[in-house]
């Protein structure tokens, strides 16, 4: 990263673990690498993507470093404030800074609590308003995401998984955040759906000049809302740079399977394109393969691969990325 | 769903009829049902059944008895200890006493020295004769506080060193002394005209010493039990114990010196649950039992059952109020609480069919209707201006009456304040049913206690030296140390007096009256001791100690048990 | 809260009244009210409610009122269960045991829900260490036999408790402290207090365990919301429907146990009228008076059957996603 | 295996010593005085305290140390199996409770083996014809038992049994499981908890059938028993033999009543002993006893989990 400016957001070597019991009578302890010395930074304004298979520790990047889990080891920065040396009395005051939008819709709102006591309650525990105009809070919220104010009174099951999102996005909104981390805001909607809610969300972006961690599997809606990519494999990153170094040149062979793994809407070049197929599963978290955690799978992997562990490293072009032979 | 409710209503009802035919359940006992099985042999922890001509006596106890020792003088194990523990001197059914181990006895004309001589004829089931010394022994053991023998002192106290001997203070009592081998010469510190028949009970009497006694002086453990092979002096010897479920069985003793007993086998089963017990009797599984009564008893098994027998013995039951708790220490609210019950009430709801009559005064049973005391008021006008002087009628402390510890007892207890709270507006009252559940500091707290006080046998001072004199345990515990001088002096003359004198009576009903004018007992039944056998029993009966009298005649009609 | 408040003014004013929102609950209520065996316990456990508060007003008779002139009848157009061997009204007295198992059962199900939740949810939320010993302790008391600990219990605490009530009465003067059945009352519901909130502890904590993890929760975590309003409104209301079909089930066995008790002579004291000690009463005698014996039992065992279909219907309503064949 | 037996046991032995200690504590504080509890029945002035022989006997006893003391003295004895002496009746309370345990062990066995032979096939059945008159009857019974306190239902059965269709005879005391004698008591032992079995048997089969391999399997056109036996019964175990568990549990301490009606010599007789006469090192004894088997079983239930739930074994357990 050549930038020199303060960036708003930054993780360093941050590593989440899971100490785990296996077996029927818990005999043998084992720990679950869920986050294994991610590092990043998100400059203000940006939007940075992190892809990756499903259980390699994406969302819980992003858990953590809300300090939704806290992190085993490694700092979280939010404009040079240590929020892993803050207790979570100290840390209340930066929350409503930092938000997040969660997957599933259906289950992210209070199913016993109308829409507009949802919306009011950050508002009001953060004093951002009083009870006299928390109301009148509450509808603009609600007429940003799209949602007029007859939303108020009702409850989240009557709402569909669209309006539920927006619901989600208002409610982010309401404590004036500067960051969000969207943990796969779309990847439970309807396809017809998604559109909207990017469009929604790109649009609240421009309005409130918002940064977002955007998590997510499909590589086409990153590359459409992200300026920046992050793919990670198995709890590590495997390479991280622009958009564009990523799309158009990866580096790591993780990212060029996945790549490759895209349809391209072209279906003369869709019918010829060759398609990098990886060879396995995806291994467990709890005993990841030594070395590089991706050599298994890896289609260039060499003996050293085996033993030693990648560095993460900075390429000529701006780009990081952690393997041996890239 | 609605399927569900059909079924629980239809089930629902099958249970009420079925239960309201549950009354005709109470089959008259003579008719017993002809298609019942065989089942008598279906006692717990008995050997194999034995052959059917037997003659074998069920007993049911309603307790589980862990300690069946002789010398315990108290519990449900001493009712039946007459079965294997001959008296010292018995007691026949018309209150004559009649020679046992003692063949004979004789008084200095003052009354303090007594001499018995032991029937040469009587021997220990292991064929030793029964000596002075036994006696001597038994009655020296049974003084020891370790012993806890609960009557020992109806029977002993007076004897020159008894006093020492239950402070725990000598193991011996010098006041007995072995003449020879078959007499004893007994001194007391005052004239007890009456001491015969005081020491007239199985309770104390003689064990084989050199088995109970041990070298310090104090009981052997268990010595008693079957697996140790006591000596034992009755017409019957037990050969089986089982102390975990109450259960022994006794067979005929071949060295028994009197008529030879008639049943083959005696079983004592424990059976804690009336109702269970009561079902056994009905179904010939059991032939008497030795619990207490039920109100319904009359009915399952007829007048017949709750009989007693014609013994003029009673055993008066009262509640004795303690005079030195509040409110009790004021005699006007005590008055008041005395007047305000009426005894007769009590007495027929809990005893609806008798036996016994209604409570009175204490010495009426005894010395009958002629020239006694008149019985303590029921009035409740002067109950409630009695009460208007009370200094506690505002701030009535609560009331706890202990010794509902039976249903009839309870019974009596929940008309008892009833009739209170009617005529005195009493609201706070509470039951202990027994008292030693009660903390020690809360044992203090109990004002009035429901007790039987036995005469034991027909002796008006006797009565009163048990019951209200300051020396005895009832006034002692019961009575809250109750202490009347005037009363005391006079019982104490009354029992110097030859049973001939009329004073001896005079005297006694002089103290009584002086009783009643302190108001501290509420008269509630005076009743014998009840049989509760089955019709098919014979020659059963019991005396004032509850015990068999001529245990050996005790007989089974066959014919008659339902099989 | 205050925004509920000023939101509802915003509806009276904007929404009309066939867009009113219909809420959970209402919903499980509604679904209720659809099952005829919950509608039906329901109508049971209100007319016993009814009769446990006016039941005494309403009584031809005093309950203690002993009249020996007619002792031990049978059922008759006087006394409609006839009368026990006292002669006091046995309907009198059913209806007074209403209102002692009523009063014991509420108390017991509010205070040790109230005991429950506290602690499965501290439990729950929390976590770790204070979870650990929290549910250590709850297995044990679960794990021991409820009377047995309940009769040790009210053997051990009565001695105590008495000389307490006594002390309170010695420096208040009041003479509620003198009432033997408020002794009892209290030492029967403190000793199936003691045995009975560790259901609900665990329940609830299983319950806030899974709440917990719930996105709504997270979300309500990271806009910085304070604890306690997370615990009281994100998990509380969420995990509280097995607990509320805990109650009703619950109510059904406090009965039991006080009868329990009461029939082994440890509970609620004669004359004062249970259930508990009317069978007891009852079963020494049922041979011949039947009556005494099935009236509190029938009573006892329609009011246990009710709470149970009753904690069925609530199962049913509150967890809509169970499967219905 | 062994380490989580032991760990089982780390969590269980505190808590039995506290139990214990608070029970203790009840009964040293709340009970009363063991010398004069042992001599109520005698002249008590002579067992007052002040008097000599009073103040002797409490010494010998060890009732004048501090609570605590009394306390470790209580569980080291305990430890080498000395329960002290019965205040009643002054015989070791060890003696009394061999006496009585393997008798509420064979009952609760007994009822234990009733309750699940009886129990969950007719929770099965009640499964597989919901909401049809079998589904009906069984349920309405199970919940018509349920609703009749054990002390109601003993003696309705005796005189239903015994009196008015004399088909047994009065059932009084042990005599041993196939005896019978012991028809009645193990009846009424197994009719209440057999009605939670049946609903808890009857809930997991529906919740079980529900399932997306039960339907494959079904539509695979197996006949319906091997379905059902095959699999369809091992899931529905677990929540059952849980429930098994807590029947065990209650059993064994020996259902008080049940004890109290039929006379049986177990240890539930022996806790209402210690209660009417106050007899606390009698009951101590009994609790202790109890609590032991109550671990046990609890320690059987948690092993038994994995091996009738094989997803069990591969699962993670720990906090995640």
């Amino acid at each position: 990263m050549t930038s020199t400016s303060q960036p708003l957001i930054r993780a360093v070597n941050l590593v989440k673990y899971f100490p785990v019991r296996l077996g029927a009578y818990g005999e043998k302890k084992a720990i679950v690498h869920a986050v294994d010395n991610v590092s990043f930074e998100i400059q203000a304004g940006e939007t940075l993507g992190l892809v990756g298979e499903s259980g390699c520790g994406k969302s819980t990047t992003g858990f953590t470093f809300l300090q939704l889990h806290r992190p085993t080891s490694g700092k979280c920065y939010f404009k040079d404030i240590d929020l892993t040396a803050l207790s979570e009395n100290e840390l209340r005051p930066f929350r409503r800074k930092i938000q997040i939008i969660f997957q599933d819709p259906y289950s992210t709102l209070n199913p016993r609590m109308t829409i507009g006591a949802a919306l009011a309650e950050p508002i009001l525990a953060h004093k951002l308003a009083t009870k006299e105009t928390v109301t009148e809070r509450v509808v603009t919220l609600l007429k940003d995401v799209g949602l007029s104010e007859k939303a108020l009174n009702r409850y989240p099951h009557e709402f569909s998984g669209g309006q539920r999102q927006r619901i989600c996005i208002a409610r982010a909104l309401a404590c004036e955040p500067e960051f969000i981390v969207c943990d796969e805001p779309i990847s439970a909607l309807d396809v017809s759906i998604q559109a909207q809610i990017i469009n929604l969300m790109q649009d609240l972006q421009e309005k409130y000049n918002l940064t977002y961690l955007f998590i997510a599997h499909d590589l086409s809606v990153v590359k459409h809302i992200c300026n920046r990519v992050g793919v990670m494999y198995l709890g590590r990153m495997a390479e991280m740079g622009t958009k564009e170094q990523i799309f158009a040149e990866p580096k790591h062979p993780y990212t060029r399977a996945l790549l490759s793994a895209v349809p391209v809407p072209n279906p003369h070049i869709e019918k010829t394109r060759k398609r990098q197929v990886l060879a396995g599963d995806v291994p467990s978290a709890i005993e990841p393969p030594s070395g590089c955690h991706f050599h298994p799978r890896c289609p260039i992997a060499v003996d050293r691969c085996k033993t030693e562990a990648p560095e993460w490293r900075q390429m000529d072009d701006g780009r990081w990325v952690a393997c041996h032979k890239a | 769903m609605r399927r569900i409710s059909s079924v629980l209503t239809v089930l629902l009802i099958a249970v009420f009829v079925l239960s309201a035919c549950g009354s005709p359940a109470a089959v008259p006992a003579e008719n017993p049902p002809t298609n019942a099985p065989a089942a008598t042999e279906a006692q717990p922890g008995q050997p194999a059944a034995p052959a059917a001509a037997e003659k074998i006596l069920t007993i049911i106890s309603p307790t589980v008895n862990k300690d069946l020792s002789p010398l315990r003088g108290g519990g449900t194990a001493v009712r039946f200890l007459s079965l294997w523990w001959a008296p010292t001197i018995q007691a026949d059914r018309t209150g004559n006493f009649t020679p046992a181990v003692f063949a004979s006895w004789s008084s200095s004309p003052d009354f303090k020295v007594w001499t018995f001589k032991i029937d040469p004829k009587a021997v220990f089931s292991d064929g030793s004769p029964i000596t002075a010394d036994d006696v001597k022994g038994t009655w020296e053991l049974s003084t020891q506080p370790l012993t806890k023998h609960q009557r020992v002192s109806l029977f002993l106290s007076g004897i020159v060193g008894y006093d020492e001997a239950v402070a725990g203070n000598a193991t011996t009592l010098p006041g007995i002394v072995v003449k020879d081998a078959s007499t004893l010469e007994i001194t007391l510190k005052a004239p007890d005209p009456v001491l015969f028949k005081r020491i007239a009970t199985n309770l104390i009497g003689p064990v084989k010493i050199s088995q109970a006694r041990g070298a310090d002086g104090q009981e052997v453990a268990d010595w008693w039990h079957a697996d140790n092979k006591p000596a034992v002096s009755g017409p019957y010897m037990p050969v089986l114990m089982d102390i975990n479920t109450g259960y022994s069985e006794y067979v005929p003793n071949p060295y028994w010196w009197g008529p030879k007993p008639k049943l083959d086998r005696i079983k004592i089963v424990a059976v804690e649950d009336g109702a269970t017990a009561a079902l056994m009797m009905q179904k010939g599984q059991a032939d008497i039992n030795f619990s207490n009564d039920l109100p319904t008893t009359f009915d399952q098994f007829g007048p017949e059952y709750v009989g007693t027998n014609e013994s003029p013995d009673f055993v008066i039951q009262v509640f004795w109020i303690n005079g030195s708790v509040p409110p009790m220490d004021d005699i006007n609210c005590r008055t008041a609480l005395v007047m305000a019950v009426n005894s007769d009430e009590m007495f027929k709801a809990s005893h609806p069919h008798g036996p016994g009559v209604a409570g009175t005064t204490l010495l009426k049973p005894i010395l009958g209707d002629k020239e006694t005391n008149q019985p303590p008021m029921n009035n409740p006008d002067d109950a409630r201006a009695a009460f208007a002087q009370c200094k506690y009628k505002d701030a009535m402390p609560k009331i706890y009456v202990a010794g509902t510890s039976n249903p009839q007892a309870e019974l009596a207890a929940q008309i008892l304040v009833e009739q209170w709270r009617q005529v005195l507006g009493i609201q706070e009252t509470e039951f202990v049913p027994a008292m030693d559940k009660l903390s020690v500091a809360d044992q203090g707290k109990v004002q009035v206690f429901r007790d039987d006080v036995g005469t034991r046998f027909a002796d008006a001072p006797t009565m009163l030296k048990n019951s209200v004199h300051s020396g005895s345990g009832n006034a002692q515990s019961k009575m809250g140390n109750y202490n009347n001088p005037d009363v005391d002096r006079l019982i104490d003359e009354a029992l110097m007096l030859d049973p001939t004198d009329p004073n001896r009576n005079l005297k006694a009903l002089e103290a009584e009256k002086l009783v009643m004018t302190d108001y501290v007992y509420i008269p509630w039944v005076a009743e014998g001791p009840m049989m509760h056998h089955m019709p098919w029993v014979l020659n059963f009966a019991k005396n004032y100690d509850w015990q068999i009298i001529d245990p050996w005649n005790l007989d089974l009609d066959l014919t008659k048990r339902p099989q | 809260m205050a925004p509920a408040s000023t939101i509802k003014k915003l509806t009276d004013d904007g929404v009309t009244a066939d867009e009113k929102a219909i809420g959970i609950w209402r919903d499980s209520f509604d679904r209720l009210l659809k099952n005829k065996m919950a509608v039906l316990s329901i109508a049971v456990v209100v007319i016993l409610f009814f009769f446990a508060i006016f039941g005494p007003y309403l009584t031809p008779y005093d309950f203690l009122k002993q009249d020996l002139s007619i002792r031990g009848q049978p059922p008759s157009a006087d006394h409609w269960l006839g009368t026990d061997n006292l002669g006091r009204d046995v309907l009198s007295r059913v209806i007074y045991g209403a209102r002692t198992a009523t009063l014991v059962s509420l108390l017991v199900v509010v205070l040790s829900s109230l005991i429950g939740v506290v602690v499965g949810s501290i439990s729950g939320y929390f976590g770790g260490k204070v979870d650990f010993f929290l549910m250590w302790f709850t297995d044990l008391n679960m794990a021991f036999p409820n009377l047995v600990l309940g009769v040790v219990l009210a053997v051990s605490l009565r001695p105590p408790l008495s000389r307490w009530m006594e002390q309170m009465y010695l420096s208040t003067l009041n003479p509620v402290f003198r009432q033997s059945s408020l002794l009892d009352l209290a030492l029967v519901i403190v000793v199936i207090v003691l045995v009975a909130w560790c259901p609900y502890a665990r329940l609830l904590r299983s319950q806030v365990m899974a709440v917990r993890n719930y996105n709504y929760v997270l979300a309500a975590r990271a806009l910085g919301l304070p604890t306690f309003t997370i615990v009281t409104k994100y998990i509380i209301p969420n995990a509280i429907g097995p607990v509320i079909v805990q109650m009703s089930a619950g109510m059904g066995s406090a009965m039991l146990t006080e009868s329990a008790l009461s029939f082994l002579g440890i509970g609620i004291q004669p004359p004062i009228p249970s259930w508990g000690n009317m069978i007891n009463e009852g079963l020494r005698q049922w041979t011949s008076a039947p009556h005494l014996l099935m009236a509190p039992a029938l009573v006892l065992g329609l009011m246990t059957v009710a709470f149970s279909f009753l904690g069925d219907g609530l199962n049913d309503a509150l967890n809509p996603r169970q499967w219905k064949g | 295996m062994i380490r989580f037996i032991l760990l089982r046991l780390l969590r269980w032995l505190p808590g039995v010593l506290l139990l214990l200690l608070i029970v203790y504590a009840l009964m040293f504080y709340g009970g009363g005085d063991p010398i004069q509890i042992m001599f109520s029945r005698e002249a008590t002035d002579l067992f007052q305290p002040g008097n000599p022989r009073y103040e002797a006997l409490k010494d010998k006893m060890g009732l004048n140390r501090p609570f605590l003391v009394q306390f470790g003295d209580y569980v080291w004895k305990a430890a080498q199996g000395d329960l002290g002496l019965s205040l009643a009746d002054g015989r070791p309370v060890m003696e009394s409770i061999s006496a009585a345990f393997p008798i509420t062990l064979s009952i609760a066995l007994a009822a234990t083996a009733i309750i699940a032979l009886v129990g969950i096939p007719l929770g099965v059945i009640a499964a597989l014809n919901q909401n049809h008159w079998p589904d009906n009857l069984i349920l309405g019974g199970a919940l018509f038992f349920w609703g009749i306190p054990t002390f109601v239902i003993a003696p309705l059965l005796m005189v239903l049994l015994c009196l008015q269709f004399p088909i047994l005879p009065v059932p009084h005391g042990w005599t041993g499981v196939f005896t019978v004698n012991a028809i009645i008591p193990l009846t009424v032992a197994a009719i209440r908890p057999m009605a939670i079995v049946i609903r808890q048997a009857r809930s997991a089969v529906l919740d079980v059938l529900s399932e997306d391999y039960i339907r494959t399997a079904r539509a695979k056109g197996l006949p319906e028993w091997v379905t059902i036996t095959k699999h369809a019964l091992r899931p529905v175990l677990t929540p059952v033999v849980t429930q098994m568990g807590v029947v065990m549990t209650n059993l064994l301490a020996g259902s008080l009543l049940l004890e109290i009606v039929f006379g049986i010599p177990g240890i539930g007789r022996l806790i209402r002993d210690g209660i009417l006469n106050n007899d606390y090192s009698l009951l101590l004894g009994c609790v202790l006893v109890v609590l032991t088997m109550v671990t046990l079983t609890n320690l059987l239930v948690d092993i038994s989990y994995p091996l009738l739930d094989p997803r069990l074994k591969q699962a993670q357990r720990g906090d995640v």
